[in-house]
């Protein structure tokens, strides 16, 4: 099976927030809402650079762990998904969350914020595979239609690459090979406890 | 005894009002993340719920309604 | 089927480029040029998370808080949560239990001294004093259960009664941890106001502890209306009480007060304290309840056999009865009998 | 290459699901969301506690049957990029977008707005039905009504005031086919008044560069980029403003490990990438390419032989260049000499170079002198015509080249024909109407203020007001403004109000106004920020995406869209609108004469084969429907570097994406396009060709046809001048010709056949016969160096009106006052009053604007699009970190911005950052709605406004117009920024 994995690449990421909307876009995700975005680094100094961030289904996913009530699970291909039926809105994961992927539709206090909405991968949840269900709790599952995120693949410049890591992996490593430069696979350390070695 | 019953009641009470007080502290996130210069109309919630009605009856959710009604065509 | 689809969509995303490579080689077969590279001086993970433990940047939505783009601290705090408290939460519980039975097998229940004054009763505790304590109390027990649920409930519980169930209750604890904790911090304020005046240490209490509390050893030390343990027991409730409150309220609020980084160290205090918290409320418990005979009547009824009280707050009792000379409940005091 | 998903079964799946709610007919999906609570109302309330979480529900059975799922494409309509949306839609609804894989362009990527622009459609902030103004309120009215009453409004003015007071303002988001309609609409009504967005963005670029070498267009394209080894991208920010475009540069850049050099004033997200980075002070783009030049001169850098064969007059440009020495550059501009030395060498040795401008270089009143300095420097170093080189203009709308090239310009008719007598009858033969007819129907100038008057056929040929200063038109004396009477009534089709700078003139210009008729899906800036009280209609019109059309990228190529979903609420297209309103002013029939029109839409079809019909100067004769239509169905093929078909594909082999113009011939002949403008290494059936002979053959004993340089198996081996049939018979080509071209000729000439030319044969013969001979029909001739009927022949530095440099002011003055398109340009008296006022002392900051990747033009459409709007909530001010301490003022705040003309000011947020320097502030151009503090809202009818409003930076921006264009000046202003 594939494990499927995110890799922004820094050095082509251009902040044009085509991720972000087609984010939207493609889940109808509410004002409030960001699965995913971008964010600068450095900005307006030399060597800025702009990463664009959701979820990372992260190896070994913090969320996961610490979650009360266990609402997270693995799929086959490595997406950390998570049961809106189960979530209690606690913020746990929020805590644990390396890349601040979980958010809630209320915002203020703890206890009732409401249910957990992340990135999906684009690929729903625990209801089946797209039904309309699945689609109104989670957005569109596009994994199982065999077409990868939305995010990916409207990126403007194909920075943000989706699909299997040793993949992106290989795609990426050949990019910085050919141009002579490369930031790095951002996030992979946290999220995969591995790097991109070129 | 009369005191525990008293004491038990009253701290059920007071964590019912706690929730109002707190809901109404409570923010959707539309609303916390737009701004003045912003008008947001059908701002949604999050995906959630099939059977939701949209319609939340109850103090907790005055904020609910549209920030300026009389515009809405 | 689906696997292949998606993989041969991976190459798509990126694989162009290097077709166009391919395609347009004769065109650039020239040496590479000499352009300077473009990111010698661009940022990179390691280079941020040497000036700073997480990588924050510029974002031009509201929520500030996305500007955050890696707190790997997430991690540390999971590290936390999931592999030590369980252990340290299990081990001041079960320890605390442990030793509770302990004591209780070898001392057994400390026993109501009968004289002449068995039978007769003092008034301890006022209504509101009880009604103060038990809406703290049971707020207590409520939270302590739901907040032990955080940690232990996905482990104990969960297996018994399937997620769905466990989820709904959950969401009850949650709901109840957290509109409970108002009633417990008011009680907490309450009992501040009711009886800190009578718990600011002094040397009768150096000597109480010197007696060793009257639990080791024969005879009562001398004692106010609270003994030092007492105290303890009330600093304990209050400082942890407001410490716990300080702590949830942090979290109640998110990013009011702190940061990410800020609200994960509250939680860890939160919990920490709290299980320290709930192995001492047990202990309170057992001598209030099953470890002394006649210790529970002064919250049950407020009234308390005057013996007991004799024994245990005799200097409280003196001053109550010359305070109280023609009260109703007292009976005239008479010469200790030596 | 390029894997497509299969649209098999899984694909219906997922609508399956998306549609299994929704039901027969022609629901919304939005409105089934809602119902279904997707999208409107609250959360689980905290107090109620809602148990049981989110219930399961059914999953929607598997016997529900698969809706019909149609896929569509279109353009998106955002920028000249011309990226492809495939959209799928459901029942008439549109319910999905699908990365185009298959387009060259854009290889299935968006930006944020074309990643967002289903919401477009969808927009529930859209213009619903036709309103007008009754006392202050807007009223709802029917499209009859509506139609009816501006027919009869102007109407009357015509009959008063003459045609010139109706100023006809189209738009950049018109197809090809909708620009054509309106410019032919305009002329019919009989004025020249005809303009459009090209105006405001690149009328300096199209003037300067079609004044150096023929075209006034990109010469290479996006795609093309890809090649270059250097790049430098001048007043440019690609990033935000063409993110997709970014994919090409940024390839090209790695992939050859090219140099890429940006400079601007501002440090941009695209800077970031730079591998060189050049601050300049804004508006001294002509010291800093004149500075690179004298680095190329002095080192021998420059083409020697390329300046020889293909250049006139560089000599002329090397005295200029000779008194821009490294101090004197450093003095103005602030950029070192070794920098430029560095840029100088890599532009000039490591080919093949390109450079890539946008609006930081021709939004100035220098603009055509800027755009020409350019030209110069891509000619000196031989960096013209090649793959990999050229002058890559990127454009701002989906179709701003091509309304351009269909005349929605004061000075010229469709396709660049320009309005001297022989274009008017040009059109005259294409349109089937009598040119006399057409010259009745404009006004007779009487004389006044000492001018002479104008007869109808000198009005006819004399340019119009241009659209930066319709304003002036209005509020001037009448006897300032030459024309028959100033403006009286403004037609403003798909154009914001608020990207003109000096807003507050512009908003007493709208309050004097006898009729505003605003025809947009939104209601724009003209709409809602004034205080009119009647006379003002609101017409409803769909976007682009509900209508079929064709659109001209930045690279000249046509992509045909085809209607996604029928036009939503009232709305109707541009199509049907002039339509309408051409039928009420009794012109439908002789409008319409050739072109079908179906339940009061013309056919978009019909009207491309007119334009191929006429379009022979620009090669806009070859792309017929059928063509575009199979180049959209077989993208595919195109290879993503050369644009180019494998040759023997049968529908679209060999051709290049899009045929980009020219595209010589009848569609029959299946010429493939021109992808890099002026490569004579190729035949001009292979899209080969030359510098255009448009400027004579000789000036000044020194011939202005190409010296041993001519296009790839050309059978004339030298230079040549554009063809007519007196070169024909010259030559004895005349005899290629077959019988019926020949008749045709015959009808066109009259009795001067010779003159007739391969711009005006309607037969496309000559243009025929050139190919087979492998010479290109607009002659060989040589680049202009020297372009000597413009005002500044070899462009010279001028500082801008407002300077912060007003000691510079007595070397590098503007331009002398003079008047341009009908009205007084009155730039010098206004930048000898700022200096004498010593305004640079009260505003020390330089003002500049620019765009932000969420946002177009002026911004309702995006504006109202939540996707996009959530991302940028608040017009601000970008402020350098020690101005900002300078003035206490801290990232977020509130502050003023003041500009020095009236005390005007603007409330924002301050964004301090250094991206731009000390000294320089940087506003983006796409809010409105807020006006000097006051929030505007309540103007806008019920439901339109804009999701985000903001202050206009045209609030405080100033006088400066370029004389060629009338361009503004609004990237080198002044002003003042205080906490608020």
């Amino acid at each position: 099976m594939a494990r499927m994995k995110f890799l922004c690449d820094a050095d082509r990421c251009i902040e044009c927030n085509a991720c972000v909307t087609a984010c939207k876009n493609e889940h109808e995700v509410p004002w409030g809402i960001n699965r995913r975005r971008v964010v600068t680094l450095n900005d307006g100094k030399p060597g800025e650079r702009s990463v664009s961030m959701a979820c990372m289904h992260c190896t070994d996913a913090p969320c996961a762990s610490v979650c009360p009530v266990n609402c997270f699970y693995t799929t086959a291909d490595a997406v950390v998904l998570h049961s809106k039926d189960l979530c209690i809105g606690c913020g746990y994961c929020f805590y644990a969350c390396p890349f601040g992927a979980p958010q809630y539709p209320r915002v203020g206090n703890f206890g009732s914020r409401g249910k957990m909405d992340k990135c999906t991968y684009c690929s729903g949840g625990p209801e089946p595979d797209l039904s309309t269900i699945e689609y109104e709790k989670y957005g569109s599952n596009r994994l199982a239609e065999g077409k990868l995120p939305l995010c990916a693949e409207m990126c403007s410049t194909k920075a943000l690459l989706a699909g299997d890591g040793e993949m992106i992996a290989q795609i990426y490593k050949e990019r910085v090979i050919k141009r002579g430069y490369g930031s790095g696979a951002w996030g992979w350390k946290t999220a995969y406890r591995e790097t991109v070695a070129i | 005894m009369k005191a525990f019953a008293v004491a038990v009641i009253c701290a059920v009470a007071l964590g019912i009002a706690a929730s109002y007080v707190l809901a109404t502290s409570q923010k959707f996130a539309w609303q916390a993340f737009s701004t003045t210069s912003a008008r947001v109309s059908q701002p949604g919630t999050n995906l959630v719920g099939p059977r939701w009605t949209g319609d939340v009856k109850g103090p907790h959710d005055e904020v609910a309604g549209d920030p300026q009604p009389g515009k809405r065509s | 089927m689906r696997l292949g689809t998606m993989l041969t969509r991976t190459f798509i995303a990126a694989t162009a480029l290097m077709a166009v490579a391919a395609i347009d080689a004769p065109a650039r077969a020239q040496a590479p040029t000499t352009a300077p590279n473009p990111t010698a001086d661009s940022v990179n993970e390691d280079l941020l998370f040497k000036q700073d433990p997480k990588i924050h940047g510029r974002i031009s939505i509201p929520d500030q808080k996305a500007a955050n783009l890696i707190q790997p601290q997430g991690r540390e705090w999971r590290g936390f949560h999931e592999g030590w408290m369980p252990w340290i939460g299990a081990a001041a519980i079960l320890g605390m239990i442990a030793a509770l039975a302990l004591f209780f097998f070898t001392r057994g229940r400390i026993k109501l001294e009968h004289s002449e004054e068995s039978g007769k009763k003092i008034l301890r505790f006022n209504g509101f004093e009880r009604f103060t304590h038990w809406m703290t109390a049971t707020c207590f027990v409520i939270l302590a259960l739901s907040g032990l649920n955080y940690i232990f409930g996905k482990r104990l519980l969960m297996p018994l009664i399937g997620p769905e169930a466990f989820a709904t209750l959950a969401q009850w604890a949650k709901y109840s941890h957290v509109y409970l904790a108002w009633p417990f911090m008011l009680g907490i304020v309450f009992m501040l106001a009711v009886w800190l005046k009578d718990n600011i240490p002094n040397r009768i209490d150096w000597q109480w502890i010197k007696a060793g509390g009257g639990f080791i050893g024969k005879g009562h030390p001398h004692a106010e209306r609270f003994n030092a343990g007492q105290k303890v027991v009330f600093w304990m409730v209050t400082g942890f009480g407001a410490a716990m409150g300080i702590t949830g309220l942090m979290m109640l609020f998110p990013f009011y007060a702190t940061d990410i980084n800020g609200m994960q160290i509250m939680q860890g205090l939160h919990s920490l304290i709290g299980v320290v918290f709930i192995a001492a409320i047990l202990a309170h418990i057992y001598i209030g309840s099953l470890g002394m005979e006649g210790a529970y009547d002064a919250m049950g009824s407020g009234e308390v056999d005057l013996a007991w009280a004799r024994s245990h707050h005799d200097l409280w009792v003196e001053k109550e009865q010359a305070k109280t000379a023609s009260g109703p409940q007292l009976r005239p005091h008479q010469a200790p009998a030596e | 290459m390029l894997i497509k998903r299969k649209s098999g079964e899984a694909s219906r799946t997922k609508h399956q699901a998306v549609a299994a709610g929704l039901a027969s007919g022609t629901l919304d999906r939005r409105a089934f969301l809602r119902r279904s609570g997707l999208v409107a109302g609250g959360l689980a309330a905290a107090g109620s506690i809602q148990l049981g979480s989110v219930r399961k529900a059914q999953a929607a059975g598997s016997s529900v049957s698969g809706p019909e799922v149609t896929v569509k494409k279109n353009i998106c309509t955002h920028c000249s990029v011309g990226c492809t949306v495939t959209a799928e839609v459901v029942n008439g609804v549109w319910v999905g977008q699908e990365p185009s894989f298959a387009s060259p362009i854009n290889r299935g990527t968006h930006c944020a707005k074309g990643a967002a622009i289903r919401e477009l459609v969808h927009s529930d902030r859209r213009l619903k039905y036709p309103m007008k103004l009754v006392g202050g309120q807007w009223t709802k009215v029917s499209w009859e009504q509506a139609i009816d009453e501006i027919g009869d409004k102007i109407t009357a003015i015509r009959e008063k005031n003459g045609a010139d007071a109706v100023y006809w303002l189209g738009s950049a988001k018109f197809t090809n086919e909708a620009a054509y309609l309106f410019r032919k609409l305009g002329a019919f009504w009989g004025t020249n008044s005809v303009d459009h967005q090209a105006r405001i963005c690149h009328s300096t670029t199209v003037a300067g560069v079609a004044n150096t070498w023929g075209y006034g267009a990109q010469t290479n394209s996006y795609n093309d980029i890809r090649n270059a080894r250097t790049m430098i991208i001048l007043g440019g920010n690609p990033a935000e403003a063409h993110p997709v475009s970014m994919q090409h540069v940024l390839s090209g850049k790695e992939i050859n490990r090219a140099n890429m050099i940006v400079i601007d004033p501002r440090f941009t997200r695209t800077a970031a990438h730079a591998t060189e980075y050049v601050r300049i002070r804004s508006g001294t783009d002509i010291p800093v390419v004149w500075g690179i030049l004298w680095h190329i001169f002095q080192n021998g850098w420059e083409d020697k032989e390329f300046i020889k064969n293909r250049v006139y007059a560089m000599d002329d440009v090397r005295k200029e260049v000779a008194k821009w020495t490294p101090d004197e550059v450093e003095r103005v501009t602030g950029v070192p000499g070794e920098q430029l030395k560095r840029v100088a060498q890599l532009f000039a040795t490591q080919k093949p170079s390109t450079l890539i401008w946008c609006m930081g270089a021709t939004q100035h009143t220098v603009g055509t002198a800027n755009v020409r300095a350019l030209c110069i420097l891509c000619l000196a170093t031989g960096n013209v015509g090649k793959p990999g080189t050229g002058a890559n203009i990127f454009r701002g709308h989906t179709n701003v080249q091509g309304a351009t090239d269909m005349g929605l310009d004061v000075t010229s008719l469709p396709l660049y024909y320009g309005l001297v007598e022989g274009a008017w009858k040009h059109w005259a033969r294409v349109w089937e109407v009598e040119y006399d007819w057409l010259q009745s129907r404009f006004d007779e100038v009487p004389a006044q203020a000492g001018r002479k008057a104008r007869s109808r056929k000198e009005n006819m040929e004399a340019p119009g007001i241009t659209s930066t200063r319709w304003f002036d038109a209005v509020n001037l004396p009448a006897d300032q403004v030459d024309q028959k009477s100033p403006i009286k009534a403004m037609m403003v089709f798909g154009h914001g109000g608020n990207t003109v700078t000096r807003l507050p003139d512009a908003i007493t210009g709208m309050n004097n106004l006898e009729l505003l008729v605003v025809a947009d899906p939104h209601p724009t800036t003209f709409a809602a920020l004034d205080a009119r009280k009647d006379n003002t209609y609101l017409l409803p019109i769909c976007t682009t995406l509900e209508c079929d059309g064709s659109r001209t990228a930045s690279n000249r190529s046509l992509q045909w869209g085809e209607q996604i979903v029928k036009p939503a609420f009232e709305s109707k297209s541009d199509y049907e609108v002039t339509y309408l309103l051409a039928k009420k002013l009794g012109l439908a029939e002789k409008l319409f004469k050739n072109i079908r029109v179906e339940n009061n839409v013309p056919l978009a079809e019909d009207l491309l084969r007119e334009i191929n019909r006429g379009g022979w100067s620009t090669g806009y004769c070859g792309q017929s429907p059928e063509r575009l239509k199979a180049h959209m169905k077989n993208q595919a093929k195109f290879d993503l570097v050369t644009l180019r078909a494998p040759k023997d594909d049968p529908e679209v082999g060999g051709d290049y994406y899009g045929l980009p113009w020219p595209c010589w011939g009848k569609p029959e002949l299946r010429h493939p396009g021109t992808h890099i403008l002026y490569n004579n290494d190729l035949h001009v059936k292979d899209g080969g060709s030359a510098f255009r002979a448009r400027f004579g053959v000789e000036r000044n004993g020194q011939t202005l046809l190409a010296e041993d340089a001519f296009s790839k198996g050309s059978d004339l081996t030298d230079g040549y001048p554009e063809f007519t049939m007196g070169v024909f018979k010259k030559l004895g080509w005349d005899k290629d010709l077959t019988a019926e071209e020949m008749a045709v000729i015959t009808r066109v000439g009259g009795n001067t056949i010779d003159a007739v030319s391969w711009a005006t044969d309607l037969s496309g013969g000559i243009q025929r016969v050139c190919l087979d001979h492998g010479v290109v029909p607009f002659g060989n001739g040589k680049a202009r160096a020297n372009a000597w009927n413009l005002p500044d022949p070899v462009p010279v530095h001028r500082e801008p009106i407002y300077t912060p440099r007003p000691d510079l002011v007595a070397k590098y003055p503007t331009r002398p006052d003079e008047r341009q398109f009908r009205m007084p340009n009155i730039g010098f008296t206004v930048q000898k009053a700022a200096v004498d006022r010593n305004i640079a002392r009260d505003f020390p900051i330089i003002l500049t604007s620019g765009r932000l990747v969420e946002y177009e033009g002026g911004g309702e459409e995006t504006r109202s699009n939540p996707w996009l709007a959530e991302l940028q909530q608040e017009m601000f001010v970008e402020i350098n970190t020690r101005d900002a301490a300078d003035r206490g003022i801290k990232d977020g705040a509130w502050v003023w911005v003041s500009g020095p003309e009236d005390g005007t000011q603007t409330k924002v947020k301050a964004l301090v950052t250094d991206r731009v320097g000390k000294g320089v502030a940087f506003m983006p151009f796409h809010f409105s709605g807020w006006y000097q503090g006051k929030d505007m809202r309540q103007y806008y009818p019920a439901g339109t406004d804009p999701v985000v409003l903001g202050e206009s930076v045209n609030t405080i921006t100033t006088y400066g117009f370029d004389p060629v264009t009338g361009m503004q000046e609004p990237k080198a202003a002044l002003c003042q920024i205080r906490a608020a």
